[in-house]
């Protein structure tokens, strides 16, 4: 049974009053998660008992840390069922893991006259690498549309792979705004079919759907640690090996060299080619004690509860009166509920929903392209879940909504 | 302490001069990207500089349009280097109530726009 | 009166058992500093209370936390007397810094018939991604040699600014190795005589002793969060505001744009067009922290502590036969003593120190063509203090390499 | 437990076949680039493809130098098929002691010139 009245007591801040003095409610993990306290205490413990820089520090306390870094490694590694620990490389977060793969691949691979295929429902940290890189390298980047329905256009995704030169597809696992579940395989299968490498950025699966990079035969897969129940200041970047192995180095320094000279340099061997100077022990060990949390619930109930709240969030919204909710139908969907509410701007909706202790997001989430040139809105108010939410909240959510429309209208 | 008092409720359900002129003797537009407010100013201004006339027209939150529909009622009668003097005080006590930081920009789009009338600075949107 | 004994009792790690049983004996700092209760508690208490994500959240605990943020950006301006806040740019480490420095700045500026000056002292950091542009853009690197009193050859330096074509000059403000306080005041001024832009790898500097930016005139200082009592994970990057604003961004993604279409993006303001994604928001928390912590004590009282546990140790070190070090006079030196033991490696003396507790590093500090090319060592065993080391911990230092001396002979 | 045991300490002291054969059969050498650490590998075979005889030079840390020797002295006998069957805890238990992650690779270097040597990889140095 998923008792998430046992798994909120492991969140010291679900317990922390809110500034309005009622309970808080947070509705807004799908951009930071809270942390549970196993976190926060291997964090603080490594700094009190166990700090030291990693590799090749010769004593105690250094080899300690290194462990307990390169011990994260493989747990992240265990968890997307990455083949090789060599596979899985520390970034700073999402946006530093897609930026690291543009610059890199990208820089070596892309030319005048290739394609690259995104969606014109991604976050902004995988569409804005990509045209930096473009502006410079004159390659060609497509949009896959979204369907009145919040699903990627598969039709036409065919259609720019048949009209050929396509090098890289890159996707979102789960939209971060309309919650859709995208069908990352089906793609990924297609791109290799057309010869192109798939990645896929995963900041808002990872942390709430069991993902396996080996059965999704993805190419390179980008998350990040804070949306996990993990620290902020750490990503992750997945990539095959042989693709990882080929590739230059992305930023020069410490630790990711072999051999220095006054003429130049040789690289270390993965994953620390792609580590470049003192790397974010405390957010590595953090990110360790996030996947044990979360492997010991269990990634498919986490999904499942989510899912079902996602659900109910959705068919209470739709009680309100003026409310449009922008997520596809079950089971494209997760526990996310994006809405507008007739006359009533995000901005002061989000407001007024704070001041009942409701904290849910307004804006264009970092997808402003979706927003305006899809969804034709500037904003919207969104509502996500987690494994710590509840039917309560989606609740109180509802009851605020209403007070909010009364006061407006 | 909760931003959406009567009067700003008031000029948002109501907002004054809430209709571009034409003729205008200034105008100037502009947006906030980020929350996606929009703003257009219009102005008329007899021989002496001084402020006759005021319309606007706008998209956006209640803060930012509240803003708007205040400012205009405040600026007429007063000259256009009163209003280049205006900062963005005047705009926040209008509003009367204190902002949090992320709100402060939708409070003062509308003294931004206004400026960039006043300043002729149509050209650089 | 500067009070050691009170000052360790901040550092809980400080009073932990070593595995051998005896006390920690800590002389490792300049690879990565100890922290103090304060800065680990700010960022328990940021996770337990107040995490939530930064920038454009309308709701209290999102502002809680972007104020948080923004509050450190504020004390790290101070400290460095930065003229604005918008020339505080949070990086992943110093690595980090110098990279964005490279990748934006260079990538613009630099191009074949340039020259790039850097020593023959810098840390890998300050090497590497130079080298790496390089490659790309056929500019040339110029190295500042070492004199055999371990100062930069400051006439050498004359004679290839005045050779022409010098674009940039960067120079570590202190050494890792040699501890060498370098002139960068002098080296700033003679750049800019030349027209070049002045960068000052200040990873060893800022910790340790006072500084101040628009003193100095330096138009880029990079230093990392972790070797000034700060966490992991971050690092800091000031820039003059009129050279950050004609710079192209790094990294693409959420909070460094203005909007976002299909077709293309414009930039946010500074410091933000630098910080894309996530940022490392409990991390800036610690440094705020670390910060005032630090102040408290007061930058010069730190160094001068450091500075005459530097001249005993190197004095102390003297005592033992068969060892040589590599450290300049004062007022040159700082709290580092570098030195190798004839007959043992440096490996094997680090190994055999740790068994008595005492923590210091062996091998090239990242800093191989300083030990290949100038001290024509492979590796040295590096003591570096800070504003916790004692003299106690000197003389255990001493004990100990006679000891390991006894045992190899 | 301390790695410096007087077995080790002896073979650092007093390294066994500490001299390259010439001539040789087979040759390696290889750095460990990282702690600076060199060593190079020389043997003589006899027709049936056995070891007859060793030598080697080399530089870097007691570890590396005492596994150069003790690995020099087990493989003298052995043929090369069973030298290319070595695997590393050959070498561990040599040393006897466990060894931290960052000094095991002090102690493979010796096994590691040794399969180079033996699979004729010289040219890839
Ligand atoms: C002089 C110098 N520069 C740069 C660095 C790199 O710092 P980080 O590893 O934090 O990026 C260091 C630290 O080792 C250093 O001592
Ligand atoms: C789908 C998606 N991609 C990328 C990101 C960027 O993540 P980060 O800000 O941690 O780099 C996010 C988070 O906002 C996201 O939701």
């Amino acid at each position: 049974m998923y008792d998430v009245a046992r798994i909120r007591q492991d969140f010291p801040i679900l317990s922390q009053p809110h500034p309005s003095g009622k309970p808080l409610v947070f509705l807004d993990s799908a951009a930071s998660s809270q942390k549970p306290s196993v976190v926060i205490d291997a964090m603080t413990n490594y700094y009190r008992t166990q700090h030291a820089n990693v590799h090749r520090g010769i004593y105690a306390l250094s080899e300690a840390a290194t462990h307990a870094y390169e011990a994260a490694r493989d747990k992240v590694k265990s968890f997307i069922n990455a083949e090789q620990r060599e596979e899985i490389i520390f970034t700073s977060n999402t946006t530093g893991s897609i930026n690291l793969i543009v610059q890199t691949w990208g820089r070596q691979n892309l030319e005048n006259g290739n394609v690259v295929v995104l969606t014109a429902m991604e976050h902004h940290a995988n569409i804005v690498p990509w045209q930096i890189l473009a502006a410079e390298k004159g390659f060609q980047i497509k949009y896959i549309p979204v369907t009145s329905d919040y699903l990627l256009d598969l039709e036409v995704f065919e259609r720019i792979l048949s009209e050929g030169n396509v090098k890289a597809v890159s996707v979102g696992h789960v939209s971060n705004v309309l919650g859709t579940i995208n069908p990352v395989e089906h793609i990924i299968e297609r791109a290799h079919a057309f010869g192109a490498i798939a990645i896929v950025d995963g900041a808002q699966s990872v942390p709430h759907l069991p993902v396996d990079v080996q059965a999704l035969d993805v190419d390179f897969y980008a998350f990040s640690g804070h949306k996990m129940c993990g620290p902020t200041g750490i990503g992750i970047l997945y990539g095959k090996r042989h693709l990882l192995e080929a590739m230059p180095p992305w930023q020069g320094g410490g630790d990711m060299i072999a051999r220095v000279t006054l003429e130049g340099a040789t690289w270390n061997d993965l994953p620390y080619k792609f580590e470049a100077g003192t790397p974010a022990i405390a957010e590595a060990i953090g990110l360790g004690a996030a996947v044990d949390y979360l492997q010991g619930i269990g990634m498919e109930a986490i999904h499942q509860h989510e899912a079902e709240l996602g659900v109910y969030a959705r068919e209470r919204l739709a009680e309100v009166e003026g409310v449009q909710c922008y997520n596809p139908a079950p089971p494209y969907a997760s526990g996310v509920a994006t809405f507008t509410l007739e006359g009533v701007h995000p901005h002061d909706l989000a407001q007024i929903l704070d001041y009942e202790g409701v904290a849910v997001r307004a804006g264009h989430h970092c997808a402003m392209p979706l927003h305006r040139e899809v969804l034709c809105i500037h904003a919207s108010v969104r509502a996500s879940f987690y494994l710590y939410s509840t039917r309560e909240e989606v609740d109180t959510l509802i009851a605020c909504l209403q007070v909010a429309r009364q006061r407006f209208l | 302490m909760d931003i959406y008092q009567e009067n700003i409720l008031d000029h948002h359900r109501n907002p004054r001069n809430w209709k571009l002129l034409d003729p205008y003797d200034f105008h100037a537009s502009d947006e906030n990207p980020l929350c996606g407010d929009t703003l257009e100013i219009t102005l008329r201004v007899d021989e002496n500089d001084r402020v006759v006339a005021v319309g606007w027209d706008g998209h956006g939150c209640a803060i930012s349009q509240a803003a708007a529909s205040m400012l205009g009622e405040e600026i007429i009668g007063k000259t256009l280097d009163e209003i280049k003097q205006l900062d963005k005080d005047v705009v926040l006590d209008l509003i009367g109530i204190p902002l949090s930081v992320s709100r402060v920009k939708c409070a003062l789009l509308s003294l931004k726009v206004l400026k960039s009338a006043v300043y002729n600075l149509e050209s650089q949107q």
